[in-house]
């Protein structure tokens, strides 16, 4: 039986001592009528040895993954090392669970606490959690804990620019809609890219626990994070930063932002060595300031010492957390995204900051040569005039959708459409190009799409 | 040592980044960072062995037995991960247009419909990124129900004081108060209180069977009518799903939404504290309500998406993407390996080896929270006795089972059992590992009689000795600072 | 710089310690016009990133390893679960090396003993070695051994059978010749694809050392192992066997041959856990009597007691070998192939006895059933009428290498032309259909070969 | 606990082999095995458990510093190893057409052409499995090269006493008698005894440089020129390559056939004793005899082999297949990463290494058994001494290090020199870790003069404490048996 060790004689054993005379017994106190019949699962197909498996699985990742990647939108195929994955795949960190034993488990607890201390170097933050779910949820949740941890402001409401991740919009709405937080957009403006400071300005003086502040923005544009956070701090708002960590190696970090820096900063972990692998597992990242500590949702990690004072590591703080505080926890959360957490700790410690920096100057470099050979093509343009990392709105002379497509058909995944979200921008994609993208994939992208537009 | 005390100025893994470094062009220099992160400056093989030998340092499936009551610490197969990790399935990306995931979307759509037979509901998402955003989702869905019902009087979600911390914090999360209600002696709900409980301010119930506590609620039908009567609706934590896995179905049970752990039941792994994956499943009336999107089969017999467009009155999106894609793919793969056969061998033999540990425990002289009941999957020792008469507790008694090359079972829940071992062994521990954990647990009893400063004072033979939580507390130090 | 860890500081620091001004000066004692310019060098490309390595290597392997395999001949396209080269490529294997000090490679120590008790158990053979380089020098090194330890010959002539693969056959004669030792070829019978016992018996009553027995031979065909092992018994000469190890799962292993068993026993271990690979690392297994064991090379493992008088397991025997014995060796071998015996130990424990079998059949049964498929094919008959496993000759009605070549343009790698090492056999090929190969793609190569040979 | 211990009859790995057991049709009864081998009957997670706490019982490079002299221990990138297994690599058959090789073909072509050039040599061929084959190969090539010109009495190869035992054993199985010659005080060879030794009888000399001893051969030319005016030939032993890569080639010293270590100088893993890749080199006058098969360029471009009919000369098949592919494709890539530069660099920096610890041993009061050389990539510290004074030996201190965490050095070898260590710490190491093993020979060397039995008694921290081989040896306990 697959994955059981059990004989025959073992069973029979096993059941002697219980004093059971068959497994069914052992089902005795399901009321009648509910067991389920062979019938009910006959849909289901029959267990398969590992070498059929295989066999259907390799033929289904064939279809997949083909295509040279110019899509970013929040998730992107930066170089992973290879001892990357080998390293996090060995039982020991793969198939352990949350370190409820410290003793027992000073692998996982002690690469955590690196990991918190790369996160608040990157993002120049007092402290960092363990991981949440991704980035989207972790707006969502700082969101929450700003709205716990203002002590400036009572609102329920919040400050959300409509250059954050529309996806992220989303998940933000999903999660608090029902708290009854009111999440208000602010507009951008459509010739820079950025978040329209006027229509900011507005909001001066009114009761919002927070602003969101995304650097750089979904469209690649930088934001002016500085006014931003200046902003929200002269009017009693939290500043909540979302960040690609990688943008961060050589962008100002959030802690650095306007006068006093973000108080609260999340984002996705993806670019930190998780593949791209259809969307998840991923990671969200969060960070605070020293003062919001006992609001951060996830577990925390503390150094400490044993009976023979020994350095140790342990969970901590975790009175905030669902499991001893229930419903007055900070978060729901309970398993968290661990094993992306102990990628992105090797990642770091492979790349370091001068390789996260070279990744990071590389890609955008290479978007740079992207959009000017976009460009080149006749009604291709690029939407902003705002600074942009590595990440860019295009224009294009043609119905993005199906131009897209056309690309696709010729293995070349061309871009984000952003007629969903911004139906505003008209036939607009968001492209990238990674320090991946070689000149001559670079190249035969804009000889292609140069065809399919007709130009 | 930290892998921060091995850093020196100007080392790097040079082949892990491109070879030159590149000007930031069109960057003002404002927005550029000038200082240097403090990250580690180490060479590749440093790093390679820093985090080589740190794993050695962790007890895990692959190295122990594991009995965690609630987390189901099974075997995960080794083919899981290797073919979730097909070069096909990495570089996907989440964006790619549906002509370039049919393999990945088939995959999703086989298992929404082997889990919907599994359990018996009538519709399956994969989005919830672990049990607890499952029951987010879930306890969303009852909400969005009621409010498009317009019933808006029911503000309150009924929990037992036995449930899952996750459980009453997801009820707050989704804007609920919570209404808990006690665990009669022989761990069965309180129903006479339940009906108490209920009424028209009553959103519904979160309940979990087999419970907690680690039997099977056996009124759980009259419970579903008190609550549906009520005009409730009933969600079930998918926790302890691999305790009637392929043998009774929450569908059944009357149940409208449900979780699963798939790296619990599904044997994705814990990874040191995940990645996870909740699927939700729900009965008709909540179809309409499920987050997106979902994998869909085309009439052309192609895969394809369902978003919110098709389901505009779903709860929204839950996840940044499409969920755990990876996860997703591994649970599938255990899917199809064990087959509905396998399915039901599952709870089988993880009922087998929880009865035959209670039964040989308490044959050893050990106290057991519900002596007269079957145990499920897991079941619950208590030490009362043990932390009263000779001052070794639960956590003594955990403590020292590392020693013994055992990681510990989950201590101290639930939390109205005092000084508990809720055990979980799995179905795929030999009788070999649960007899050297009852010998184990005899001899530590012995220990514990005779050598109780000892017992106190372990573990001995780990990397750390007993590690000071309090400390880690009040002294914060949450990263590392170079002296 | 790639794969070096020092800082420009710490190698001034180190050459000061040294007293050296620069690292040129290390090299000083080497004489005038030796050292390497530049330009000596250039044609060697520079270094590259992992990721552009990874992007060249991956659209190097893209070019091969399609096609459906139906070839044998020595190397099978077996299923090798998951497991085995996710554990044996964890670093503490991967990256040691010959367990010279035993309490530090206690690791490597116990699994080689246990793959020794493996490889003893399935042969039914007194004693096993740690590995030697592949299946065909393990019949060199049987060879050397038997003319070293047969005390009751002094001849330096061993009988050799034409049924034994030809490429052993020539790794033999390579190792062998200058020791001028002389490998008789016994030929075989035409009929049966048998070793020819008449022919065999000619040489009743001479000097030979050894008598080579290959089970299953190269044609899959099955030998008398009984009559040959006897045979060689009775006339002075040891035998030895050459087996496939996964067929001994289910066929008559030499330990039983004839009335006292082979003496010696080798073979490719490739089908234990060793991916195809282009044909290597596999590895060669040996093993013989315990009369036999001092003429053994090769590590020995042996099981042993510590300070404390708990078990443990060391290198032993070792005065047989050359680091010990210099010219005196049993053989010059030091590095072996560790690795392979590695996965081979965890491919035989997930298997089993049971599933080496259920793997041995359902290739057979395969093989059969694919051979009932071609020769349905007017023109393509089966070549011999011996019992066979797993593999088959078959006579093709046409040109065996263009056929081959036109059935692998269809992506079917149709089996081993024997045109050049059999001539006599005509356009003949061996094929092989192991438990991977499903019925459609069986059914595929029957329709394409049928359509090729034109019938 | 050996695997069989956890064997019971009837367990296995279901997921692990065809769901059914068919029949054997068509093989005689008389043939078909009657017992069942006694193989381990484990479930899979048993035998992933058991295995995987095996390994962490190892040393081994990705865990430890591991200076073990002449054997080249340094970090094997792990890019190697996932590179050269990407699926299209694994499934080709060795004996699939050209049409689909040219991915394969192209590497090894390309290997060939990158290994000439950086050790000056003439042509290469990837076949021999390891260091000891490819003397093999090398001597075999001498031994035909004499032949063909029927120069037949040349009967006896030349090593120096300080010769690897593989250089003897090698030219006995190639049917050559062996002659040693000493080596000087200085750690040359003896030249006047080379001179005496060399005369119409000798086929060649087996020399590697840097020699065993760790230093340069400052007269090589001069050898060079006495062997081949005596009609003899140079053979190269190239585990010592890592000395002098891309600084010193094995072609422009005189040599007319080197072996090369692939899994030392190229990095490819040790894999707890191998595979190893033995490459050959020669000067044109060997290009004959070269092993076969070779991986070639066709004229359209295309790669292709090179088998006996193209070399009818040649010394003949060596391997069953072409070698051990596998890792030459790991050297490859291990080639790529490098670059002509960073080829360069391995010598300088393992020999800065080398020297620096030398020097810093030599100041802490070592004896150096070359004190006036340069260290080359390794050198010998001998502990004539403390064995003489304190009654600790070099096998003592190498037990000892095990304790502090290091691999120990190569013990005993060369032979000459006596209670020597043999170290090499290779370019890949840090200075903090070479610091680490210098102040562990400082302690142990305290430790040795105060507390003589401790040191002697050791390791104390290791899985077990020191093994008995003498019993191993008389006792003889080579497989499990069942009690
Ligand atoms: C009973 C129960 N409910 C819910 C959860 C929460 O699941 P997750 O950790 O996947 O969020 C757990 C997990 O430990 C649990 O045991
Ligand atoms: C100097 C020397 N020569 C030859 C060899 C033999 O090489 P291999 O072990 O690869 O056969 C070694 C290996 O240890 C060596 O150190």
């Amino acid at each position: 039986m697959p994955f059981i060790p059990h004989t025959e004689e073992e069973v029979q054993a096993m059941l002697a001592d219980i004093g059971a005379s068959s497994i069914d017994d052992l089902f005795d106190e399901i009321p009648e009528g509910l067991i389920v019949t062979e019938d009910d699962l006959k849909s289901i197909p029959q267990g398969l040895p590992e070498m059929d498996v295989a066999r259907l699985m390799q033929s289904r990742a064939r279809k997949d993954g083909h295509g040279v990647c110019f899509i970013g939108a929040g998730a992107y195929d930066h170089h992973i090392p290879a001892a990357v994955w080998q390293i996090t795949t060995r039982g020991e960190f793969y198939s352990a669970y949350t370190p409820y034993q410290a003793e027992a488990s000073q692998g996982t607890l002690q690469l955590l606490y690196e990991y918190q201390s790369m996160m608040t170097a990157l993002m120049d933050m007092d402290v960092s959690n363990a991981s949440l779910y991704d980035g989207a949820t972790g707006v969502a949740e700082a969101i929450l804990m700003a709205i716990r941890g203002n002590r400036k402001s009572k609102s329920k409401r919040v400050l959300m620019p409509r250059t954050v991740h529309p996806a992220y919009r989303k998940v933000v709405k999903t999660i608090v809609k029902n708290q009854q937080i009111e999440v208000v957009e602010v507009p951008f403006d459509m010739a820079t890219g950025q978040t329209d400071m006027a229509a900011l300005q507005a909001y001066a003086g009114e009761d919002y626990a927070a602003l969101v502040i995304p650097q750089p923005n979904f469209f690649g544009v930088l934001e002016d994070v500085a006014g931003m956070t200046d902003f929200a701090h002269a009017n009693g708002m939290l500043a909540i930063g979302v960040v690609n960590p990688l943008a961060m190696s050589v962008i100002t970090p959030p802690g650095q932002w306007g006068e006093t820096g973000a108080d609260i900063v999340v984002g996705e972990g993806q670019p930190l060595g998780a593949p791209l692998s259809s969307g998840g597992p991923y990671f969200g990242f969060m960070c605070c300031t020293q003062a919001l500590v006992r609001q951060m949702p996830g577990r925390i990690i503390g150094k400490t010492t044993d009976l023979d004072g020994k350095d140790g590591y342990a969970l901590t703080l975790q009175a905030r957390e669902q499991h001893i505080r229930r419903s007055k926890a900070t978060s729901n959360i309970c398993t968290n995204q661990g094993l992306l957490v102990t990628a992105a700790t090797i990642h770091m410690s492979l790349l370091g900051a001068e390789g996260l920096a070279r990744a990071a100057a590389s890609s955008h470099h290479n978007t740079n040569s992207l959009v000017e050979q976009l460009t080149a093509i006749n009604g291709v343009e690029q939407a902003f005039s705002g600074a942009a990392f590595h990440e860019r709105v295009l224009r294009l002379p043609a119905e993005a959708e199906a131009t897209l497509q056309l690309l696709a058909n010729q293995d070349v995944l061309g871009g984000f459409n952003l007629k969903d979200d911004y139906p505003e921008l008209g036939d607009a994609i968001l492209v990238c190009a990674t320090e991946q993208r070689t000149e001559d994939e670079i190249a035969e992208y804009a000889s292609k799409l140069a065809k399919v537009v007709g130009a | 040592m930290l892998i921060f005390e091995q850093s020196k100025a100007g080392r790097r893994a040079f082949a892990q980044s491109p070879a030159t470094r590149v000007e930031l062009s069109g960057i003002p220099a404002d927005q550029q960072r000038k200082d240097k992160p403090a990250l580690p400056e180490v060479s590749e093989m440093q790093a390679v062995r820093h985090f080589t030998r740190l794993s050695q340092k962790n007890f895990s499936i692959d190295t122990q037995f594991y009995p965690l009551g609630s987390c189901t610490m099974k075997y995960n197969p080794r083919a899981c991960n290797s073919l979730a990790m097909l070069p096909g399935f990495l570089a996907r990306h989440p964006y790619a247009p549906d002509s370039h995931s049919q393999g990945y979307l088939s995959c999703m759509y086989d298992l929404q419909e082997i889990l919907k037979t599994v359990t018996g509901m009538k519709e399956v998402s994969l989005v919830p990124a672990a049990g607890a955003q499952g029951e987010f989702a879930g306890v969303a869905m009852i909400r969005a129900y009621h409010d498009a019902r317009k019933d808006d009087a029911r503000c309150e979600i009924i929990v037992p004081d036995a449930a899952h911390g996750t459980n009453p914090a997801t009820a707050v999360m989704c804007g609920y108060k919570v209404k808990e209600i006690p665990t009669l002696e022989d761990g069965d709900v309180d129903v006479e209180a339940l009906k108490a409980a209920v009424g028209p301010q009553t959103a519904g119930i979160m309940l979990t069977n087999p419970s907690t506590v680690g039997v099977f609620e056996r009124r759980i039908k009259e419970i579903a009518k008190i609550v549906h009567d009520a005009g409730g609706l009933l969600y079930y934590d998918g926790a302890n799903l691999n305790a009637i896995l392929g043998k009774v179905r929450p569908g059944d049970m009357g149940f409208d939404v449900i979780h699963m752990n798939l790296h619990k039941t599904f044997s994705t792994p814990h990874g040191g504290g995940g990645p996870g994956a909740g699927a939700v499943g729900v009965s008709a009336r909540l179809i309409p309500h499920l987050p997106v999107p979902m994998a869909a089969k085309n009439e052309d017999g192609s895969y394809g998406w369902l978003t919110e467009e098709d389901r505009p009155q779903s709860i929204g999106k839950l996840m940044g993407f499409a969920g755990n894609a990876g996860v997703l793919l591994r649970a599938y793969i255990y899917a199809r390996l064990l087959g509905r056969e396998g399915m039901v061998r599952v709870s089988e033999y993880a009922t087998l080896n929880a009865n035959y540990m209670a039964a040989k425990l308490k044959k050893a002289g050990f106290e057991l929270a519900y002596p007269d009941r079957r145990a499920t999957h897991e079941f619950i020792v208590t030490l009362r006795k043990q932390a009263k008469n000779l001052d070794v507790n639960a956590m003594d008694f955990a403590k020292r089972l590392l020693d013994f090359g055992f990681h510990a079972p989950t201590t101290y829940f639930p939390i109205h059992v005092p000084e508990c071992f809720l055990i979980e062994p799995t179905e795929s521990e030999a009788k070999d590992a649960l007899d050297g954990f009852i010998e184990a647990m005899i001899a530590i009893q012995k220990e514990a009689e005779t050598e109780t400063e000892m017992v106190k004072g372990a573990p001995y033979t780990l990397p750390v000795r007993r590690l000071d939580d309090v400390k880690a507390a009040r002294e914060l130090n949450l990263k590392y600072q170079p002296s």
